[in-house]
Parts: C-alpha cells; sequence; structure tokens
C-alpha cells in the first residue's frame, strides 16, 4: 500500500512544480526582432493528408515571399506545423502550438473533424485562427475564428440550384459520406432541392472507408433517378465512378468540392463527372510557384494550397495593421482587413467570419482535367 | 454413513469408465477404493467432486441429495479433494493457498475489505505442522519440490471445512521416507474424528491403513469388505495380477 | 506558459492511468483477455456526455455512467462467460466493434459520425472546473482515489481470488469459490472505472466522436499494460507516463514537416514491437499470462 | 430483378473477402496466432502491382508473378524478425495479436511515406461491363469469382493431400507431438507463411485492379477477412472462404435493405454472433474453445 502512495506523491509534486512556476498567461508582444510564429493545424497523417501537404505547401509559399521582403516590420515569419490527424487529436496538437510555440495566430484545420475539439481551445486562449478548408457551418462562431472557404451550407444550395435550374433534373439521387462535411452539406441540400420542387428519390450516406458500391448502384439504378449527388471524398468516389461506369448507370454524376484536386482528374474513372467548387483560383503560374517549394517538387496541386496560401497572407496583413503581436488586436484587424487573394479575388470577412463573397464553379472533367462547364 | 453413491455411471462414448457404481463410506473411517490403473478409480472422484457430470445414478452426502450441484457448491458442502497431478496457484506464495483454503469470506468485495479478518496465522501453523510442511510461509508455490508440493495440496484440502476428504493417490511417486509420513498424517486425521476416502492403486499402503476397502476393475466394483477379506480375495488377485 | 501544455499532457495521462490500473485488473490480475476494454470508455464518455447535454448535473451523469459501463461489463462475461483463450479475446474485439458501429449508426442518439461537440465542463455543486489547472486537480484527486480503492481491492483476501483464478480456475472451484461470479466482480470493477475513465475524458475534450473508441485506441491501452508488466500496479502507472511522453516529445524533434505524421506512427510502432521482443514481461512485470 | 444483381455484387465482394480470409486463416490454422498484419502484405501487393505496372512499365504477367513471390518473401521476412524470436520466447499469443497489429501500423506508414497518400488507380481493360439479360459484370470480376473458387478446391486438396498440408495439419494440432515424429515446425511455419502471403499477393492484385489503392486500407480489410474466417471456421482454410461469401451476402443484402452506413455494423454483428453460438465457425474443429 506505501508503494503506492509514494509514487502518487511524486506524482502531486510533478504537477505543483509545473503549475506554481508561473501562472500568467501574457502573450508575449515584445518588438524585440525573434521570429513570429505561426502555427499550421494540418492532417499530416490519415485520409485526408494530401490536403494537409496541399496546405503546408501554400503557407510555406505565403511565408516565404513574405521573409524575402524583410517579413512584417523587420521580424521574419516562422512556420510550425502540428498533425492533427484529421480528428480528435487537435487538441493535443493546438495546446503545444498555443502553449508551447506561444504562435501568435493558427492556420488550418483541414477537416472539421478536427476543428470541432481544437477551435473552442484557441477561441478560449483568445487565439486568432483562419481556418483553410474546414467547411462546418458551427466552426466560425467563435470571434476569434475567420475561415477562406465558404461554409457547407453554401455549397449545398449552390448544388441544388445547379442541378434543379442549369441540368433541369427533378428526380435525384444523393449519396454522401457519413462524416461531418457530407452530412452537413446533405443537410442542407436536400430541403433546398425540395423546396425548389424537386424530389429526393433516394437518399444514403456511405463509410468513409467503403470501397464497394455496386449494391447501393443497384439501388439507385432501380430508383429511377435522373441524376447523382455524390459528395464523398476522392478514395471512395474514384471507386463509385470506375463501378458506376461498370453498371452502366448513365445519369450525371455531380460531386462535392472535394474531387477538385489532380488526384481526382488524373484517376481514369473520373471523366465527365461534374462538381461544384467554390472559386477557388489556383492559376497555373501559383502551381507553378508551389512546385518549385524545397519538398513539395512532386506534389499533386490541390484547392488547399491557394486556400493556405490567403489564409496567411490575410493573417500577417492583420498583424502589419495592427502594428504588433497582439492577438486580440489581430482579431479586430482580421475584421476589417481585406486582401486580394489568389483562391478567391477579394477576400474579406464577415460578421460571423466567413468569406462575404463566394462563388461558385461549376467544373467538368475532359480528358484528364477540370474545365468550366 | 455420510457418503452414499447408488448405480453411478460414465460412459466416454461407447466405452463405460464407471459402470453402475454404489458404495457407502462410514462416518470417521478411513476407507480406500483400490484397482489396477485405468479401473474408473479417478473418474469416480471426478464424479464425486462434479469435475465430470455423471450419465446416470446419484449421489447423498449427509443425507442431502449432490447430484446436481456444481462443482463449488459440493466442494462448499463439505467435501475436500486432493490432485493426483497436484493443482496450486504458480504464482502464489504457501501463505496465500491456506489463507484461500480457509477463508469463506473472501467472495465478497465489502467483507474482504472492511470486515476486520480473523488472524490466520495460528491456524496455518497448526495445519502446516500437521502435514510436516517446514517451509517459510512466504515461499512461492514455485520453488517447492514434488514432495512438498503433495503435502501443501493436503494442506489445503485440510484447511478448507469439511466434513469428508478425498485424497486421490496420496503417495503416487514419493520417496518411501515421506510415503510413512504421509500414511503417519492420514491417520492422525483419521484420529481426530476425520472421515477419509482416499484412492490407491498400490495394495499393501492401503493394507494397514484403511479400515473398509473397496476394489474396482473396468469400472465396476468387484469386492469389497475388511483389508483382511479382500488380501485373500481370489478375483481382486485375478484383477490386479491380470491372469 | 510550458505548463499548460504540461497540465493538458498530465490530464490525459491522469485519465488513462485509471482506464490502464482498471483494465490490469481484469487482464492481469484475473487473466480476462479483454480486448474491448476501450468500449466501456466509450460507453461512459458517450453517457455522461448524452446526460449531462439533457441537463442532468456533472456528479450524477459521472455516476451513471460507471454503472452503464459496468453493467455493459457484467453483459460481456454473461455473454464470453464458455469461451477461453483466443476465442475470448475475438469476442470482446467483435464487442468493441459492435460498440463502435453503434455509436457511428445510432445517429438519432449519438450525432453518429458528427459526434458529440460542446460538452460542458464539470461543475461540482456549483463549482465550474473552467481552468485546465483546476481539472487537472480533480483528475488527480479522481485518479488517486481509484488507484487506492482498486489496489485495496487487489490486496484484499478477494484479490488473491484474482491472482487464483488467472493461475488455475479449475484448482479454485475445488476449493469451492465460484470463479464465475468472481470474473463478474473483476469485469464489473474494471468497467466501471473505465466508464469513470470515460467520462472524465468527455468532460476534459469537450468533444467525442466514434473514431476516438477505435482500433488504434484499443490497441494503446492494451500496449500500456502490457509494455508495464500486467498484474503490476506501478508498471500501469509508470507505463501510462512512458507512452505518453514519447509520442508528445516526437513533436519536438525537427522532422521535416511532410514526413512528420508518418515517421511519428513509425516510430510509436518500433517502441511496441521492440518491448514486445525484447521485454516481454514488460518493465515491471513479473507474470505471463501463459 | 434486382436480387440476381445483389447476388453478383455479394459473390465478387465475398470473393475479394475469401482472397484474404484464406491466407489468415492458413496462418492461424498452422501458427495458432492471429496475424493481423496479413492486411498490409494485400496493401504491399497491390502497390508493388501499380509500382511495375505503371511506373516500371513490367508485362503484366510477369508483373504477376513477381508481385506474389515477393509479397510470399515478404510473409517469410515476418516471420524471420518478428515472430520466430516471440515464438522462441514463448510469447502469448496475446503477445503476439499486439506485434501484428503494430507491424501493420508500422508498414502502413512506411508505404504512406514512399507512395504518398493521394488515390492510385490501375486501368486495364477487363473492365469493361458486359450486360447480361438480369445482370452486369466485368471480365475482371468472373475471374476474380472463378479464381477464389479454384482456390477452394486447391487449398483443399493442399491441405488433405501434399505433405506440406499433412505437416501444417499436424503441427496445427500438436505442435510438440509434430516435432517428435521429425516435423521440422519452424519449416512449416515459413511455408505457411510463404503461402498465406502469396494468397494476399493474389488479394492485393485483384483490389488494386477492381477497387483504388490507398495505403490505409489494410486495416478494414483484415477485419473483413477475419470475419469471414470466423464464421466459416478459423481453423478450416475452405470454410473461411466460405465464411467471407455468406459475409459478403449478409452484408449486401443487408444494405439493400438497410442504409449503406450499416455495412460495417452487420460485418461486426455477425462476427459477434459466431463468436457466441458458433465460435469454431460452420467447418472448423471445436478444439479447446469452450470449457
Amino acid at each position: 500500500m506505501q508503494k503506492v502512495k509514494i509514487f502518487l506523491a511524486l506524482f502531486i509534486l510533478i504537477v505543483l512544480i509545473g503549475a506554481c512556476s508561473s501562472q500568467n498567461n501574457g502573450n508575449s508582444n515584445s518588438q524585440s526582432s525573434e521570429p513570429i510564429k505561426l502555427g499550421l493545424l494540418l492532417p499530416l497523417t490519415g485520409e485526408a493528408a494530401s490536403w494537409g501537404q496541399n496546405s503546408l505547401a501554400g503557407a510555406t509559399l505565403a511565408a516565404n515571399e513574405i521573409n524575402s521582403q524583410g517579413g512584417i516590420g523587420g521580424r521574419k515569419i516562422e512556420l510550425v506545423a502540428e498533425d492533427d490527424k484529421c480528428s480528435a487529436d487537435s487538441v493535443s496538437a493546438i495546446q503545444k502550438l498555443i502553449n508551447v510555440d506561444q504562435v501568435t495566430g493558427v492556420i488550418g484545420p483541414i477537416c472539421s473533424a478536427s476543428g470541432g475539439p481544437a477551435l473552442p481551445i484557441a477561441e478560449s486562449n483568445g487565439v486568432p485562427v483562419v481556418i483553410v478548408a474546414a467547411s462546418a457551418p458551427k466552426l466560425t462562431e467563435g470571434e476569434y475564428i475567420f475561415r477562406v472557404y465558404p461554409s457547407d451550407s453554401f455549397q449545398g444550395k449552390e448544388a441544388a440550384n445547379f442541378i434543379y435550374n442549369t441540368l433541369g433534373k427533378k428526380k435525384i439521387a444523393i449519396v454522401y459520406v457519413k462524416n461531418d462535411w457530407g452530412e452537413g452539406i446533405k443537410n442542407v441540400f436536400a430541403p433546398t432541392f425540395r423546396q425548389l420542387g424537386g424530389e429526393v428519390i433516394y437518399e444514403d450516406g456511405v463509410l468513409q472507408t467503403d470501397k464497394d458500391f455496386k449494391t447501393l448502384i443497384t439501388k439507385v439504378k432501380e430508383s429511377g433517378a435522373e441524376a447523382l449527388y455524390l459528395p464523398v471524398y476522392p478514395a471512395g468516389g474514384v471507386s463509385a465512378l470506375k463501378q458506376i461506369k461498370e453498371m452502366n448507370l448513365n445519369i450525371p454524376v455531380i460531386g462535392g468540392d472535394a474531387f477538385d484536386g489532380e488526384e481526382f482528374f488524373k484517376s481514369d474513372y473520373a471523366e465527365d463527372t461534374i462538381y461544384l467548387v467554390a472559386r477557388v483560383n489556383s492559376p497555373e503560374d501559383f502551381k507553378a510557384k508551389i512546385k518549385n517549394v524545397k519538398g513539395f517538387e512532386n506534389l499533386e496541386v490541390a484547392i488547399a494550397a491557394p486556400l493556405a496560401y490567403d489564409a496567411l497572407r490575410v493573417m500577417t496583413e492583420a498583424i502589419k495593421n495592427t502594428g504588433s503581436t497582439n492577438k486580440a488586436g489581430i482579431k479586430e484587424a482580421l475584421k476589417q482587413t481585406s486582401i486580394n487573394g489568389v483562391s478567391t479575388s477579394k477576400i474579406e470577412f464577415d460578421s460571423v467570419g466567413d468569406l462575404k463573397q463566394v462563388a461558385y464553379d461549376v467544373k467538368v472533367v475532359r480528358s484528364k482535367k477540370s474545365v468550366y462547364r | 454413513m455420510i457418503l452414499k453413491i447408488e448405480c453411478l455411471t460414465k460412459r466416454f462414448g461407447g466405452i463405460h469408465a464407471v459402470k453402475d457404481c454404489s458404495l457407502e463410506i462410514e462416518r470417521e473411517k478411513i476407507t480406500a477404493i483400490i484397482g489396477p490403473n485405468g479401473s474408473g478409480k479417478t473418474t469416480l472422484f471426478n464424479l464425486i467432486s462434479k469435475l465430470l457430470k455423471s450419465n446416470d445414478g446419484h449421489i447423498h452426502f449427509n443425507g442431502k441429495n449432490i447430484t446436481k450441484l456444481k462443482d463449488y457448491e459440493i466442494s462448499k458442502s463439505g467435501i475436500s479433494r486432493t490432485f493426483q497431478d497436484v493443482r496450486l496457484f504458480r504464482n502464489l506464495t504457501i501463505k496465500d493457498h491456506l489463507e484461500i483454503s480457509l477463508s469463506n469470506s473472501d467472495e465478497s468485495i465489502f467483507k474482504s475489505l472492511f470486515k476486520d479478518k480473523p488472524n490466520n496465522a495460528e491456524r496455518i501453523d497448526r495445519i502446516l505442522k500437521l502435514v510436516h510442511l517446514k517451509k517459510p510461509l512466504n515461499t512461492l508455490v514455485t520453488d517447492l519440490s514434488y514432495g512438498q508440493r503433495k503435502l501443501l495440496d493436503l494442506a489445503m484440502a485440510i484447511a478448507k471445512p469439511h466434513s469428508l476428504l478425498l485424497l486421490d493417490e496420496p503417495v503416487a511417486g514419493v520417496n518411501p521416507v515421506l510415503r510413512e509420513e504421509i500414511k503417519e498424517i492420514i491417520k492422525n486425521l483419521n484420529k481426530n474424528k476425520g472421515t477419509i476416502l482416499l484412492i490407491e492403486h498400490d495394495m499393501n499402503f492401503v493394507m494397514d491403513l484403511a479400515d473398509y476397502i473397496f476394489v474396482m476393475d473396468a469400472g465396476k466394483i468387484i469386492a469389497h469388505g475388511e483389508p483382511a477379506e479382500i488380501q485373500s480375495n481370489k478375483k481382486v488377485l485375478e484383477a490386479y495380477l491380470g491372469d | 506558459m510550458i505548463e499548460n501544455y504540461l497540465i493538458h499532457i498530465l490530464i490525459l495521462i491522469g485519465i488513462y492511468i485509471i482506464l490502464a490500473v482498471s483494465l490490469n485488473i481484469a487482464l492481469g490480475y484475473t487473466g480476462l483477455l479483454n480486448l474491448g476494454h476501450i468500449a466501456f470508455f466509450g460507453i461512459g464518455a458517450y453517457t455522461s456526455a448524452i446526460l449531462t447535454r439533457e441537463g442532468i448535473p456533472f456528479i450524477l451523469a459521472l455516476i451513471i455512467s460507471c454503472i452503464i459501463a459496468g453493467c455493459f461489463g457484467f453483459l460481456l462475461v454473461w455473454i464470453t462467460k464458455r469461451l477461453k483463450g483466443d476465442y475470448l479475446a475475438l469476442a470482446t474485439l467483435g464487442f468493441s466493434f459492435l460498440i463502435y458501429s453503434l455509436m457511428l449508426n445510432l445517429s438519432s442518439i449519438t450525432n453518429g459520425p458528427l459526434g458529440i461537440s460542446g460538452i460542458s465542463r464539470p461543475n461540482i455543486f456549483g463549482y465550474f472546473l473552467k481552468s485546465n489547472f483546476e481539472f487537472l486537480l480533480f483528475v488527480i484527486f479522481i485518479a488517486i482515489i481509484s488507484c487506492m480503492i482498486m489496489y485495496a481491492i487487489i490486496k484484499s483476501p478477494f484479490g488473491r481470488l484474482l491472482h487464483a483464478t488467472r493461475d488455475d480456475e479449475l484448482g479454485l472451484r475445488v476449493l469451492g469459490k465460484n470463479t464465475i461470479k468472481i470474473k463478474y466482480k473483476a469485469m464489473i470493477i474494471s468497467s466501471l472505472f473505465a466508464g469513470l475513465a470515460g467520462s472524465l475524458f468527455a468532460h476534459y475534450n469537450g468533444y467525442i466522436d466514434p473514431t476516438s473508441f477505435m482500433l488504434n485506441s484499443i490497441i494503446f491501452i492494451f500496449t500500456i499494460v502490457i509494455v508495464g508488466g500486467i498484474a503490476s500496479f506501478k508498471g500501469s502507472i509508470i507505463a501510462t507516463f512512458i507512452l505518453f511522453i514519447i509520442p508528445e516529445l516526437l513533436r519536438f524533434f525537427a522532422i521535416p514537416s511532410h514526413v512528420l505524421g508518418p515517421t511519428r506512427q513509425i516510430i510509436y510502432a518500433l517502441i511496441l514491437i521492440g518491448i514486445l521482443l525484447f521485454k516481454p514481461k514488460g518493465l515491471f512485470g513479473r507474470i505471463d499470462l501463459e | 430483378m434486382a436480387l440476381i444483381q445483389i447476388i453478383v455484387n455479394s459473390l465478387i465482394i465475398g470473393s475479394l473477402y475469401a482472397l484474404v480470409a484464406c491466407g489468415f486463416s492458413l496462418i492461424y490454422s498452422t501458427n495458432k496466432f492471429m496475424h493481423f498484419a496479413h492486411g498490409i502484405s494485400v496493401v504491399i501487393a497491390s502497390y508493388l502491382f501499380y509500382l511495375s505496372l505503371n511506373t516500371l512499365k513490367i508485362n503484366f504477367i510477369i508483373s504477376i508473378l513477381l508481385v506474389l513471390i515477393l509479397t510470399g518473401l515478404f510473409g517469410i521476412f515476418m516471420y524471420k524478425v518478428f515472430y520466430g524470436p516471440l515464438q522462441k520466447r514463448k510469447s502469448s499469443n496475446i503477445v503476439l495479436l499486439i506485434a501484428s497489429v503494430g507491424i501493420l501500423i508500422l508498414f502502413e506508414n512506411m508505404i504512406m511515406l514512399v507512395f504518398g497518400t493521394t488515390v492510385k488507380t490501375i486501368n486495364s481493360d477487363l473492365t469493361k461491363s458486359i450486360e447480361f439479360s438480369s445482370f452486369i459484370i466485368t471480365p475482371l470480376q468472373i475471374i476474380i469469382i472463378v479464381t477464389s473458387l479454384i482456390l477452394l478446391l486447391l487449398l483443399y486438396l493442399l491441405m488433405k493431400k501434399t505433405k506440406i498440408g499433412r505437416n501444417m495439419r499436424a503441427v496445427s494440432d500438436n505442435k510438440e507431438l509434430a516435432s517428435i515424429i521429425g516435423i521440422d515446425y519452424k519449416k512449416v511455419s515459413y511455408y505457411s507463411f510463404f503461402i498465406g502471403s502469396l494468397l494476399a499477393g493474389i488479394a492485393g492484385i485483384f483490389i488494386a485492379l477492381e477497387q483504388t489503392l490507398e495505403p490505409t486500407i489494410g486495416t478494414n480489410l483484415i477485419v473483413k477477412g477475419f470475419t469471414g474466417s470466423i464464421i466459416g471456421g478459423i481453423t478450416s482454410v475452405p470454410g473461411s472462404i466460405l465464411g467471407s461469401y455468406i459475409l459478403g451476402i449478409a452484408e449486401n443484402f443487408g444494405i439493400w435493405y438497410l442504409s449503406s452506413g450499416y455495412k460495417d455494423a452487420i460485418a461486426f454483428t455477425l462476427l459477434f454472433l459466431f463468436l457466441l453460438f458458433k465460435p469454431h465457425g460452420i467447418l472448423g474443429i471445436n478444439k479447446g474453445i469452450k470449457k
């Protein structure tokens, strides 16, 4: 019995040493010349790892450009990347960024599953965040949280309008990936489509790890749907499209913004697939610049790169406007900051922290390239 | 009469390990069951202590029908047993083994946590002296010799509250000195009114020890009586010599 | 500022110590190969989150989630009492997969893949544990109490029966002990404290979703007990520290960021296999299962 | 009319599960521990096939042979480096199980480092679909089903008729006894890992052609393969193939009536029911499972 007592006393001792050293968590807003640290909360492993790499490339490019022009007021930008594994692991990742690296601001995350648990921690610690792509509507409720990518609620509405009005399809089937992104889009798409007078004749959710959709496709064929809205991730999406082709399901397939990436266009089954994506310009010259960032030479560039690039630039712009690394000041500045972005021409935030001006493009895959429809 | 068995039968597939076995054990007597190897003695023991389920027949103990009880219920109703190949808890000490056997309140967490535990030290010493096991209490059973493990098994059976003691080949594979010691132990167990039923294939170990003997062969009881009668009985010799 | 991060890690260590020691009671002391322990952790977390969402005070929700986790512990033993060895391990693994898919699909209760967010911080008799430091003191208090209770049980006569059940169940039955009942009690204690740890985790993290109770976490908690040494109380406690600090240390190495993620998993797997190869009884264990 | 298509779909996915399950069950029945890292042998085979076809442009048939041999050798490598030493020290099955999951995590992340995380596909003209009156199937899918059925027969014959098979059954029945009568169980274990991983190679190649390639599909594949083995009887290799077909049918008919999200739930429920009421599966031998 006494063995345990010694041990647990030791446990308390460590904590007290740790705790009593200092309770101050005043943020350092010294004007010294050491670098301004910005944290990157990205999925470096797991299913969304390719998006993580793209964001890393975009942010690194932006930082390199700013540093080459002498940084902000003579202070260089230093990036610290942490892996949130696109899951609740983001809690310990953001804890490290805020408490150990004492970052001035955070860029990211990509997945809403990581944003859910982590962003409230940034909000309660008063650390400004510019989300790269996590599009779950409720993430930007915090005052310190901004986003350079339109929330899911926009994408669901746009898709419903496009399918009903432009494509003129009245009976639609929707197959969504059962995670926060897929479910978020479906919850907006279905009611909007019904309001327009259309009929959601078949609705089903698939697991993110699922690769076999043949029985699902049989059900869609049986339902007599005139089009299929397919907000799923590329991994499942390519498999689904392959099986759709194999099973001669000859109806138009409309995907979500997750399909926007070379990895999807280059697959052999994406031909004629339409997808909606927020107008995130990823001009060729930008892609070229990304490709000569050290370590990303053979990266398959996707929209996460320009998004992360703009997120970092709008953050640094706000820091410049505040004239210091005072987090509360940066938060206020972000509300007024407006820059000409790469992903979106004008980056300005509304009261909630989402983009004011949102435009969606309809794209289609033609011979392994994504072109405007 | 403490234990009554009526036409107990146990079949493994086609063959009968025990066939229509009936016998009665007198209180405060040493009764022995002898017979060549494979005659069903151990199977009979396993049926009594319910390690095996009988096909039919029933067993009465202290007037109660215990045929349907589970193995731990039979043990709780007062039957202790030892094993031919000794079963001990390989990570525990001698003291642990005897504490487990002695205590009957350790199964309830509340009792074992809060009820003041009776100091068994004195009872443990008495039992260890009874079985001549002179080893420090905290030795792990894995450090005991074969003979010492036999004695500890015996000590546990004695420690557990019981009114009938089943001994399964108590001296099998034991050196002659220890054989006599065990014979002594069984004798003075019986002196303070212990009822003992033992199995042994070695006839002369049993002759001057048992008060009453049953002889088994091929799953059936072929003879029973006082030691003297059994020694001269022709059928017994045939069974053993197997002509 | 570093101690905020240290506090965060210590809170998780406190929670996982309760989880590791409670698993050791079933696996190490009683020899029940329970691969489904994380399911009780998940059940405790979800029960507590759902109850507090319906407005039930924290302390009551904590107690109820322990009880419900305990009931599932009873259920698991009742269902698998005829199996042993590999097949018991398979059945408990199947049990945890089943619980995972229930969390994923019963969207009306558990929000399915969206998980439950905005779980309130615990308030004990009106006092809200706002800051992490207060939460840490609370977790330390609960961890010490739990460890003391479990330690007392292990050192009590009942604890001896657990050892005996692991070493030779038949031998114990012949001494008149109902080993099935002992296994029920052992699993109920084990799952009850796992539920407690689950509830603490939910209220600390503020957000839970099914993926945090899947294969990686099943094996993580199991590895802590194996590395610490089965049936070794202090082994589980110290191993929890070690297995938490090592992955966190890796964050500080200057590994090029785009290989950071996979490298970390590789190093973690190598540590696991290394311990199994070169120190099979674990750091403090003296017992192995067979 | 759609019902026939569902049956066809069940056979296709059932065959893929069977190809994973039979290797797993062969290794389990011979070595008596759960080789979870079998899932990564499948993934490694898929990526090697992708490498030799798309990147190195090696001829189709030669690529197949190359991949099968390499995957077989990978199996032996795993046994020699990880499981051999653990078994020498008589580690318990649980320790071997945890080690196998450690190996799965180790190699899954190595593949991620080497090949990256983006989705890859292999295009082949075997996937031009043929439309029958009541169902649609592609030549590749026909080959998958036929291969799986042939394997069912071949493995049955291997286990029953050949010397290796007899030795494997002897070792799986009683390792000590087998070594007494002169069977070198170490060599038999090597054989079981070679053949088992070679079967994983076949599974990997077909999965690469039929579905898409990702480093993280290993875990899901081995869980389904292991469920199929349990249903059919983990100690009987042909049983594991039969069990996989039952799993395929149960999943597909299940999601025909329920939502696709329940696919894994159906598999886990089936796994749990069989573990409880028929743990030795349909064809397995009830050896030391119950008390």
